[in-house]
C-alpha cells in the first residue's frame, strides 16, 4: 500500500543556513511516525513545509500517491493536513471556542454565506476539549489568560476539531504535565486506530518510546535513517541524532551542601490568593526543584522572587540580607543578584529581530559599559566565551536570533543570564524544546553553576528532570508547598502522588 | 470575583470581561450627557437631542470606520480625508431629482469604498505599514477634495438633508437611526462573519492567524474597504448638516485624530484583536460631549482650549484605572 | 533574515532616499538652473535643520514603537517660552533658551509618564497633551501680553552663517545628529531603545527600568521640539501661535522615509537625515514649481507610497 | 424680521454693503440681552485678540448695562461642533448669536433655524453666506484689488515678475483676495508674470515659501502677501534681495519692518481686517435687538495705510507684539476703546 504521505528531496536554505537538504519522509495511515533530531536538525522546517508555511527550494510532496502543491497554510488545511506548531498558532485575544473554530466554523442558515453559529461552535469546542481531556478549560475564556500548558491543550483540541487526515505535532507536548500527556496520548492512539497518519516530534525520549510506531532521524537537515520503533535502543537513536556516543543523562549529585547560611530565604510569601505562605531556603550550591501539576503557582513563585508581581507579602532575604523585590531591577544585588530564565523565550527572553550579540549582552550590559558607553571589545570577548561555553550554533554574532533554531535560542536566553554571573538562578522550564544532547549539557551546566556556589530554583514539567537534577523538590498544590521530597523519597511515584495532594505526610516519604 | 460559580454566572463573567470597554464608555457618556442636559436651559428637548445626535453621529461614523482597521492592528489615517473628500463630492452630486439624489448618494458611497479599496491594496499587496500608507493616501484624497472643491460651497438637496438631519416625530434623531442601521446591517453581520472574525484574529496575532489558515489578505482588504464605506457615510451626513462641501485639511485631520481617541475611549485596543464598533460609538459620543461641557461650566473664553485639553486628557486616562487591578506587573508589558 | 539582509534593508532605505533626493534635484534643475545654486541648497539645509532636530526626537520615540503627536504645540511652547523669558531682565533673560528647552522637557516627561506609567497609548496621550499645550499657550498669549521677540542669540543660531558660510542651524543639527548617532549605536541607553521597540516584555524581564527609558525618550523628543521652536523663533525673529503646526506630519514622514520602522525597533539616524532632506526638498520644489495645492498633495502622497514600495515593504507573514 | 427701507441706525457705522442692500428690523425686545459669540478656531493671534476685544467691549459700562450675559464658545477646527454650538445657543434662547464661521457655506441650516426661532444671527470675518443673517465684513475681493492697484502704481516697469503669497487652499477669503488681485492685474494691460506660493497666512510658512521663491527666481519686482507678511519681509531682508514694493496684511510686525526699512527703499502698503470688527458686530446685535433698522450686509472700512504714511503710534506700535493686528479703529462706530488699548493695557501689566 502506498503511504499517505511521501516527501522526497526536500531542500530549504535560509541565506547561508541549510535547514533541509534532500530530506525525505514517508508515513502511512494508521501509524504514528516520530521525527527525531537535535536542535536545528530541521524538524520544524519539515513540518512547516508540509503545513504550507514554508516553501521548499526543491523536492516533491505526494499525498495519497498524488503530487500536491502547498502554497499556503489554507491549502494544506484543505488537503486535510493539520498541524500543531512548535510556536503555538493560537490567537491570544480570542476565546478558546473562537480559536478552535477559527477555520470553517459552523454557520447559521447557509453553509458558506451564513454567519457563524456561536452556540454550535461552542458545543463543538467543548466536545473537542473534553476529548483531549481538557474539559476544565472554559470555552469563553480568552486564550491570553491561560497558562502555557492549557494553551497547548487548546492547540491540540483545535487541530483535532478540524478532522485531519494527516496530523503533524511539533513538540506539541513540550509544556504538558504527565497527566495531560497521558490523556493526549490516549486520543492520539485512538486516532491512529481510526486510520489517521500522525507525525510526532518530541525531545522527550520516553514519549517517543511510548507512542511511536515508526521513527525517522534527521541530522543537519539530512535524513539519517527510518526504522520501526523498538528496533533500536534509545542509546542508538540518540547516537544517530547527535552523531556521537551518548553517556548517562544526569551529572552526579554531590552530597547535600553544608548547613551554611541560605543564599535565598523566603518566609511566609503570599500573593493574591495564588501563592500561600511559602517558606523555602536554598543554600549556595543547591539545586531545588519545583514540582507539582502545572499551574499550581510554580511560575508565579518564580515571578514573585524576580520582582515581577505586585502586592507580594512575606519576607525574602538574600545571604541573610532582607531585600524588597518590588521590581526586577531590585534583583540586581551586590555580588550577582537573581536571574530568571523566563517561560516563553520568544516574547520574554529575547528580542527576536535583534542580533545574537545584542541579546546575549543585554542583561549584563553594565559590565561592558562605563557611564553608559559600551566597550565593544570587552563585550565581544565575553560573548565569544559564552558562545563557546554553551555551544551556541549561530551564523556569526550579528545575525538576528530569530534565525536560530528553538534550542539555540533557548541557549541564548540562558547565556544572557549567565553573563550577569547571578548568585540565584530561577529557571522556568528551561529545557522545553531542547534536544537530549543539549539537555544533557544544560544539566551539566546547572550542576557546574551550583558547584560555583550559585543557588538554583528549577521548575520543570518533566519529572525525570526534577529527580535527576535536584537536591530537593518542593511540590506545590494550589499555591502552597504541600510536600518536600529529597534523597530516596525523590521518586516519580512520590512526585505524582503529592502533586495531586493525595498523600498524607508519611505515606510517601516524610518531609524533613 | 463573585461567589456565584454556576455555569451561567461563569458565562456572564466572561461576557462582562470582554465587554467592559463599551460598558464603561456608555456609562461615561450617560453621566456627561446627563450633566449637560440638566444644565441646558432647554433641557432634554427634541432639539437639544437632535443637535447632540447629529454632531455625535458624524464622529461616531468616522470612528467606526477607524475601528475596523484598528481591530486588525492597523490604522487608517485617511478616514478624515475620505470624510472630507466625500463631503466635497456629495456637495456636487447629491442634488436634483429624487432619482439623481439617489444616484448621487450611491456614487458617494462607491467612491468611499474605492478609497478604502485603494488603502486595502496598498496595505495588503504593497505590504506597507498601514499607518504610513494611509497617511500618504490621505494626502492624496485631500488633494482630490481640493480639486473637487477649490473653495467652500456646493449644495445638497435640502429636503433630503433636512430629513437626514431631522428627527422622526421630533423625538428620535434620524442620524441615530442611521447609526443603528449601520450597526445592525453592516457591523453585526460583519462581526459574525468569518472575515470579521479574521480581522480580530489578525489583530491578535497575524503570524498565528496565517498559520491557522485564516484568509489574511481578504480580511485586511475588507477592513479598509469598510473603513472607506463608513467614512463616506459620515461625509454624506456632514453634507446634510452643512448643506455644502469644503476641502478643509484641518477638519479631516481633527476627525482622524478624534476617531482614534474615540476608538480608545470606547475600549478597543490600538494593538488590535479586541473591541468593537459599539464601544467606539459611545467613545465618540463621550468625546463630543466634552465640547458641550463648555455650555455647562462658565469658562473664560480664552481658557476654553485648556479646559478641553484637560478633560480630554482625563477621559483618555480613565482606562488606566484598570492598572490598579493588575496583579502581575509582567502583564503590563506586551 | 541574516544580518546582511537586515543591514541591506537599512542601506537600501538610505540609498533609495538619496536616490530620490538626486532625482528631485535633477528635476528641479530642469525647471530652473537656480535649483542647483549653493544659495538655494544651503537655504534648504537651513530649513531642513529645524525639521531635522524635531525628527531626531520623533525618531527616538518611533524606535520605541510609540509616536509623539504633541510636537506642534511643544514647538510653539519652545518658541513662545524662550521669547517670553527673554523679555525678563537679568538671568531669566539670559537663560531664555535653556528655559524653553526645559519647558519642552517638562511636557515630554509628562508624555512619558502617561505612556509608561499610566499605559495610555502614546497616540492619544500625546494628542491630549498637545491640546493642553495649545490651551496653555492661548492663556499665555491672552494673559500677560508677553514679549515675543527673538533674542539676538536665537537669531544667531537660526540664521547667521558663522563658519564656512554654512548656516549655524546646520551646525547645530549636525551636533545633535552626531550625538544621536553615538547614543543609538554606542551606548547602553541606545541598545535599550532598540530593544524596547522589539520586545518590551523581554526588556522588562532583563532588569531594565523600561519606564525610565520611555520617559527619557519622550523627554528628549519634547526637548528637541522645544529647541527647534527656539530656532524657528530665531528664524522668524518672533514666536507666534501655531508656529509648530507645519512640522508634525513632515517629521513623521521623514523618519519613516528614512527607513525607521513605524512599529519600532529598527532604523538608522543616517536614514532620518536623508528623509528630512528629502521631505524638505520635495515640499520646496512642489512649492516653487507652483503646483496647485491639490496636485501637490496628490504628488506628495504618491511619492511617499512609491518610495516605500521600493524599500519599505514588510516581510511576508511566514515564520 | 421685517424687511424695511433704509436708512438704518448709526449710518456712519453700519454702512450698507451696496445700493440694493436690504434693511432688517426686529421687534424691539426688552433688555438686558443674552448674546453669544460662536467662534471656531482659536489657536492664532488674530482670534485671541478678537476674543479679548469682544470681552473688553462687553465690559464697557454702557454696553454692560444692556447685556444680561455675554457668552463665548470656541469649538476649535471642528465645523460640525461649531454648527452644533450655534444650534445649542439658539435652543438655549440667546437673543442674538454671533458667528465667525469656519466655513461660510455651511451655516445655511443654522440661519434657517435662527430665523424660525426669532433669534438675531450675525456673522463677521468669515461670514455666513445667507441672507438670513446680518453680515459684517470687509470686502475681501476689494482687498485683493487694492493690493494690485497699489503694486501697479509702485512697480514702474511695464511688466515683470510678481510674487503672490497666498493663504490656505480651499478657503474663501484666499479665493476672494486672489480673484480681486488678478482681476485688476488682468485689466491693467501690463504683462506681469505672477509666481504663486502658499504661505497659509502663517509667518513661518510664508517666510520659507518666499525665501525659496527668491532663491530660485532670483529677482521679483513686487510682492503681494495675503497674510504672514512679517515672514515674507523677513525672507526678503535675509536674502539681501533689492528692496521692492510689498503689499501685505495689517500685522504690527510687518508695519514695523516697513517703517524701519523705508529709508532703505522698502515701500509697503498694508490692508486688512482688524479683529475689532467683533465689537462692531456686538453693537449691531444690540441695535437689532433694540428694534433699530440694520442693513443685512454691513461693509466695514478696510484698515489701509501705504508708504510713506505708516506712522508710529497710529499705524503701528513699537511696544506691542509683532503678531498684533493693527487697524482696529472704526471711528464712525464710537466703540469706546480700541484694541490697541486692550492689548496695550495688559502689556503694561507685565
Ligand atoms: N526563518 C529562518 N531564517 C533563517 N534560518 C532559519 C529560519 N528558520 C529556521 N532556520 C534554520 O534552519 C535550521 C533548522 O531549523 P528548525 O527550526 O527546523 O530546527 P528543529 O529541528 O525544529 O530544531 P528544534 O528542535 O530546536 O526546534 C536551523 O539551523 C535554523 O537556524
Ligand atoms: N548614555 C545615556 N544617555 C542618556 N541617558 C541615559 C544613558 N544611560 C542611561 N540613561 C538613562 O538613565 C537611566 C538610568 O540608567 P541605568 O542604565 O543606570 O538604568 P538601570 O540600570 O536600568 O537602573 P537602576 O540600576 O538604577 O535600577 C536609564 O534608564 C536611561 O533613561
Ligand atoms: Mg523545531
Ligand atoms: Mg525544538
Amino acid at each position: 500500500m502506498t503511504p499517505l504521505l511521501r516527501m522526497e528531496g526536500i531542500s530549504k536554505h535560509y541565506g547561508g543556513v541549510r535547514a533541509l537538504e534532500g530530506a525525505r519522509l514517508a508515513c502511512a495511515r494508521g501509524r504514528i511516525h516520530a521525527v527525531l533530531g537535535e536542535n536545528g536538525a530541521g524538524k520544524s522546517t519539515l513540518i512547516k513545509v508540509l503545513a504550507g508555511v514554508v516553501q521548499p527550494d526543491a523536492g516533491t510532496i505526494e499525498l495519497a500517491g498524488e503530487p500536491i502543491a502547498l502554497p499556503d497554510p489554507a491549502a494544506a488545511s484543505r488537503a486535510g493536513i493539520v498541524s500543531v506548531f512548535q510556536e503555538l498558532s493560537l490567537l491570544p485575544d480570542l476565546s478558546v471556542a473562537d480559536n478552535i473554530g477559527i477555520v470553517d466554523p459552523p454557520r447559521m442558515w447557509h453553509r458558506t454565506w451564513g454567519p457563524i453559529d456561536r452556540r454550535a461552535q461552542r458545543r463543538r469546542a467543548e466536545a473537542a476539549l473534553a476529548r483531549v481531556g481538557a474539559g476544565d478549560i472554559h470555552p469563553l475564556a480568552q486564550v491570553r489568560d491561560l497558562p502555557l500548558s492549557r494553551r497547548q491543550m487548546v492547540e491540540i483540541a483545535k487541530a483535532l476539531a478540524r478532522d485531519p487526515k494527516l496530523l503533524l505535532l511539533d513538540e506539541a507536548t513540550s509544556a504538558l504535565t504527565a497527566a495531560d500527556v497521558a490523556s493526549v496520548f490516549r486520543v492520539l492512539r485512538q486516532l491512529r486506530d481510526d486510520g489517521l497518519a500522525i507525525v510526532f516530534i518530541s525531545h522527550r525520549m520516553q514519549e517517543i518510546a511510548e507512542l511511536a510506531d515508526d521513527c525517522s532521524v534527521y541530522r543537519n537537515g539530512c535524513h539519517v535513517a527510518s526504522f520501526p520503533a523498538g528496533s533500536k535502543t534509545s542509546g542508538e537513536i540518540i547516537e544517530m541524532m547527535i552523531g556521537r556516543e551518548h553517556e548517562s543523562v544526569f551529572p552526579p549529585r554531590p552530597g547535600r551542601a553544608s548547613s551554611e547560611r541560605p543564599a535565598l530565604a523566603v518566609k511566609n510569601l503570599s500573593w493574591a490568593g495564588r501563592l500561600r505562605n511559602i517558606d523555602l531556603e536554598i543554600r549556595p550550591g543547591e539545586v531545588v526543584g519545583l514540582g507539582g501539576l502545572d499551574g499550581q503557582g510554580q511560575r508565579d513563585l518564580l515571578l514573585a522572587l524576580f520582582g515581577a508581581l505586585t502586592g507580594v507579602t512575606g519576607s525574602v532575604a538574600v545571604h541573610g540580607v532582607p531585600v524588597t523585590l518590588s521590581s526586577p531591577q531590585r534583583t540586581r544585588l551586590p555580588g550577582g543578584g537573581i536571574a530568571l530564565i523566563p517561560e516563553d523565550r520568544k516574547t520574554e527572553g529575547l528580542m527576536l529581530p535583534m542580533s545574537v550579540r545584542e541579546n546575549l549582552s543585554f542583561a549584563a550590559i553594565d559590565q561592558f559599559s562605563r557611564f553608559g558607553w559600551i566597550d565593544r571589545r570587552a563585550e565581544e570577548a565575553a560573548i565569544a566565551s559564552m558562545i563557546r561555553l554553551l555551544g551556541i550554533r549561530a551564523d556569526g554574532i550579528d545575525g538576528p536570533v530569530a534565525a536560530l533554531s528553538g534550542g539555540n535560542q533557548q541557549k541564548v536566553v540562558i547565556g544572557k543570564w549567565l553573563m550577569t554571573r547571578p548568585q540565584i538562578i530561577l529557571l522556568n522550564d528551561p529545557t522545553r524544546g531542547i534536544d537530549v544532547g543539549t539537555k544533557q549539557e544544560l544539566y551539566r551546566l546547572l550542576r557546574e553553576l551550583a558547584d560555583g556556589r550559585a543557588a538554583l530554583l528549577f521548575y520543570s514539567t518533566d519529572y525525570d528532570e526534577l529527580i535527576g537534577c535536584c537536591d530537593r523538590v518542593l511540590i506545590l498544590y494550589d499555591g502552597a508547598i504541600v510536600n518536600v521530597l529529597e534523597g530516596d523519597a525523590l521518586t516519580e511515584h512520590n512526585i505524582v502522588a503529592s502533586a495531586h495532594n493525595l498523600t498524607a505526610a508519611g505515606a510517601a516519604g516524610a518531609p524533613p | 470575583m463573585t461567589a456565584v460559580t454556576g455555569p451561567r454566572a461563569q458565562d456572564a463573567r466572561y461576557w462582562l470581561a470582554s465587554h467592559r470597554g463599551p460598558i464603561l464608555a456608555a456609562a461615561l457618556f450617560l453621566a456627561m450627557f446627563a450633566v449637560f442636559v440638566t444644565e441646558h436651559p432647554a433641557g432634554l428637548s427634541g432639539n437639544v437631542v437632535n443637535t447632540a445626535a447629529n454632531k455625535g453621529a458624524l464622529l461616531a461614523l468616522v470612528a467606526v470606520a477607524q475601528t475596523i482597521p484598528v481591530l486588525t492592528a492597523g490604522l487608517d489615517l485617511s478616514v478624515g480625508s475620505v470624510f472630507v473628500m466625500t463631503n466635497c463630492l456629495a456637495s456636487t452630486v447629491v442634488t436634483g431629482t429624487p432619482r439623481e439624489v439617489g444616484l448621487g448618494v450611491a456614487l458617494v458611497v462607491v467612491v468611499g469604498v474605492a478609497c478604502g479599496a485603494l488603502n486595502g491594496l496598498v496595505v495588503v499587496v504593497g505590504r506597507l505599514q498601514p499607518i504610513i500608507a494611509t497617511l500618504a493616501t490621505g494626502a492624496m484624497y485631500q488633494g482630490i477634495a481640493l480639486w473637487l472643491r477649490p473653495a467652500p460651497g456646493g449644495e445638497i438637496d435640502e429636503d433630503f438633508a433636512d430629513f437626514v438631519t431631522g428627527s422622526l416625530g421630533d423625538v428620535i434623531p434620524f442620524s441615530i437611526v442611521v447609526l443603528i442601521a449601520a450597526v445592525v446591517v453592516i457591523w453585526v453581520p460583519y462581526r459574525r462573519s468569518v472575515l470579521g472574525r479574521a480581522a480580530y484574529a489578525i489583530g491578535s496575532s497575524e503570524q498565528a492567524a496565517y498559520m491557522s489558515g485564516v484568509p489574511i489578505a481578504r480580511a485586511k482588504f475588507l477592513a479598509y474597504v469598510l473603513a472607506g464605506l463608513f467614512a463616506a457615510l459620515a461625509g454624506l451626513l456632514l453634507t446634510c448638516v452643512t448643506y455644502s462641501g469644503e476641502a478643509n485639511a484641518l477638519l479631516g485631520g481633527s476627525y482622524t485624530l478624534s476617531s482614534i481617541a474615540a476608538v480608545v475611549v470606547g475600549g478597543t485596543s490600538l494593538y488590535g484583536g479586541s473591541g468593537g464598533a459599539i464601544g467606539t460609538i459611545f467613545g465618540a459620543f463621550v468625546l463630543r460631549t466634552i465640547g458641550d461641557l463648555l455650555f455647562v461650566f462658565d469658562i473664560d473664553p480664552l481658557s476654553q482650549p485648556l479646559f478641553l485639553g484637560v478633560v480630554l486628557l482625563i477621559s483618555v486616562s480613565l482606562g488606566s484605572f484598570r492598572l490598579l487591578r493588575v496583579k502581575k506587573r509582567l502583564d503590563l508589558y506586551r | 533574515m541574516t544580518a546582511r539582509v537586515l543591514a541591506g534593508r537599512i542601506d537600501r532605505a538610505l540609498a533609495a532616499a538619496i536616490g530620490c533626493i538626486v532625482v528631485l534635484l535633477v528635476a528641479g534643475a530642469l525647471y530652473d538652473r537656480n535649483f542647483l545654486s549653493a544659495d538655494y541648497l544651503l537655504q534648504q539645509l537651513q530649513v531642513a535643520s529645524f525639521l531635522g532636530i524635531i525628527a531626531t526626537g520623533v525618531m527616538l520615540v518611533v524606535l520605541l514603537g510609540h509616536i509623539d503627536l504633541s510636537i506642534p504645540w511643544v514647538v510653539t511652547i519652545g518658541g513662545m517660552m524662550s521669547t517670553a523669558a527673554a523679555g525678563h531682565q537679568g538671568w531669566a533673560g539670559a537663560l531664555a533658551i535653556p528655559f524653553a528647552i526645559a519647558c519642552g522637557l517638562g511636557i515630554g516627561i509628562a508624555n512619558g509618564i502617561g505612556v509608561a506609567y499610566l499605559r495610555v497609548p502614546s497616540m492619544i496621550f500625546t494628542l491630549a497633551t498637545n491640546a493642553i499645550a495649545q490651551g496653555l499657550m492661548v492663556v499665555h498669549t491672552s494673559g500677560f501680553a508677553p514679549q515675543d521677540h527673538a533674542t539676538p542669540a536665537m537669531h544667531f543660531l537660526a540664521v547667521e552663517r558663522s563658519i564656512l558660510g554654512i548656516p549655524n542651524a546646520v551646525w547645530v543639527w549636525a551636533a545633535i545628529g552626531a550625538a544621536t548617532v553615538v547614543l543609538l549605536g554606542r551606548t547602553r541607553f541606545g541598545r535599550r531603545i532598540y530593544a524596547i521597540g522589539n520586545s518590551e516584555r523581554a526588556v522588562f524581564l532583563s532588569r531594565v527600568n523600561v519606564r525610565l527609558v520611555v520617559v527619557a525618550c519622550f523627554a528628549i523628543s519634547g526637548a528637541c521640539s522645544a529647541f527647534a521652536g527656539v530656532l524657528l523663533a530665531g528664524y522668524s525673529t518672533k514666536a507666534y501661535q501655531a508656529m509648530g503646526d507645519p512640522y508634525l506630519l513632515p517629521a513623521i514622514a521623514a523618519v519613516v522615509l528614512g527607513g525607521t520602522s513605524i512599529l519600532g525597533g529598527r532604523g538608522s539616524y543616517l536614514g532620518t537625515i536623508a528623509g528630512v532632506v528629502l521631505v524638505t526638498l520635495l515640499q520646496s520644489i512642489l512649492s516653487i514649481v507652483q503646483m496647485p495645492e491639490a496636485g501637490r498633495q496628490v504628488i506628495y502622497g504618491a511619492v511617499v507610497i512609491l518610495m516605500l514600495l521600493v524599500y519599505g515593504r514588510s516581510a511576508k507573514v511566514v515564520s | 424680521p421685517d424687511t424695511v427701507q433704509g436708512p438704518g441706525a448709526a449710518p456712519d457705522c453700519f454702512k450698507p454693503w451696496g445700493k440694493d442692500t436690504k434693511f432688517y428690523q426686529w421687534k424691539k425686545k426688552p433688555g438686558p440681552y443674552r448674546i453669544a459669540l460662536d467662534n471656531g478656531f482659536i489657536g492664532n493671534t488674530w482670534r485671541i485678540q478678537m476674543i479679548k476685544t469682544a470681552k473688553a467691549y462687553a465690559e464697557q459700562p454702557e454696553v454692560k448695562a444692556k447685556l444680561k450675559e455675554f457668552k463665548v464658545i470656541s469649538t476649535g477646527e471642528d465645523l460640525p461642533a461649531q454648527i452644533a454650538a450655534a444650534n445649542n445657543l439658539i435652543d438655549a434662547g440667546y437673543d442674538a448669536v454671533i458667528v465667525n464661521a469656519l466655513n461660510p457655506a455651511a451655516f445655511a441650516p443654522v440661519a434657517k433655524k435662527a430665523k424660525k426661532a426669532g433669534v438675531v444671527l450675525l456673522s463677521f470675518d468669515n461670514v455666513i453666506e445667507s441672507t438670513d443673517n446680518i453680515v459684517i465684513n470687509v470686502d475681501q475681493v476689494e482687498l485683493g484689488r487694492l493690493a494690485a492697484r497699489w503694486l501697479l502704481k509702485e512697480v514702474k516697469t511695464p511688466g515683470g515678475k510678481l510674487l503672490e503669497v497666498r493663504g490656505p487652499s480651499g478657503n474663501s477669503v484666499d479665493r476672494d483676495r486672489h480673484t480681486g488681485f488678478h482681476e485688476v492685474l488682468g485689466k491693467s494691460g501690463k504683462k506681469f508674470e505672477v509666481v504663486e506660493v502658499i504661505g497659509k497666512w502663517d509667518d513661518g510658512t510664508a517666510q520659507k515659501a518666499t525665501a525659496d521663491a527668491i532663491a530660485v527666481h532670483k529677482k521679483f519686482d513686487g510682492i503681494y502677501v495675503q497674510g504672514g507678511s512679517t515672514g515674507t519681509v523677513r525672507a526678503l531682508l535675509d536674502s539681501k534681495h533689492p528692496m521692492i514694493p510689498i503689499s501685505g496684511e495689517t500685522e504690527n510686525g510687518f508695519r514695523k519692518l516697513c517703517a524701519q526699512n523705508a529709508a532703505k527703499g522698502l515701500h509697503c502698503s498694508s490692508a486688512g481686517t482688524g479683529p475689532a470688527q467683533v465689537a462692531v458686530t456686538i453693537k449691531a446685535a444690540i441695535a437689532a435687538l433694540e428694534g433699530e433698522k440694520v442693513p443685512q450686509s454691513i461693509s466695514l472700512p478696510a484698515s489701509y495705510v501705504e508708504y510713506p504714511n505708516i506712522k508710529e503710534g497710529s499705524d503701528f506700535y513699537p511696544a506691542l507684539s509683532d503678531n498684533f493686528f493693527v487697524g482696529n479703529s472704526f471711528p464712525g462706530c464710537k466703540i469706546g476703546l480700541s484694541a490697541e488699548e486692550i492689548m496695550g493695557k495688559s502689556e503694561a501689566n507685565q
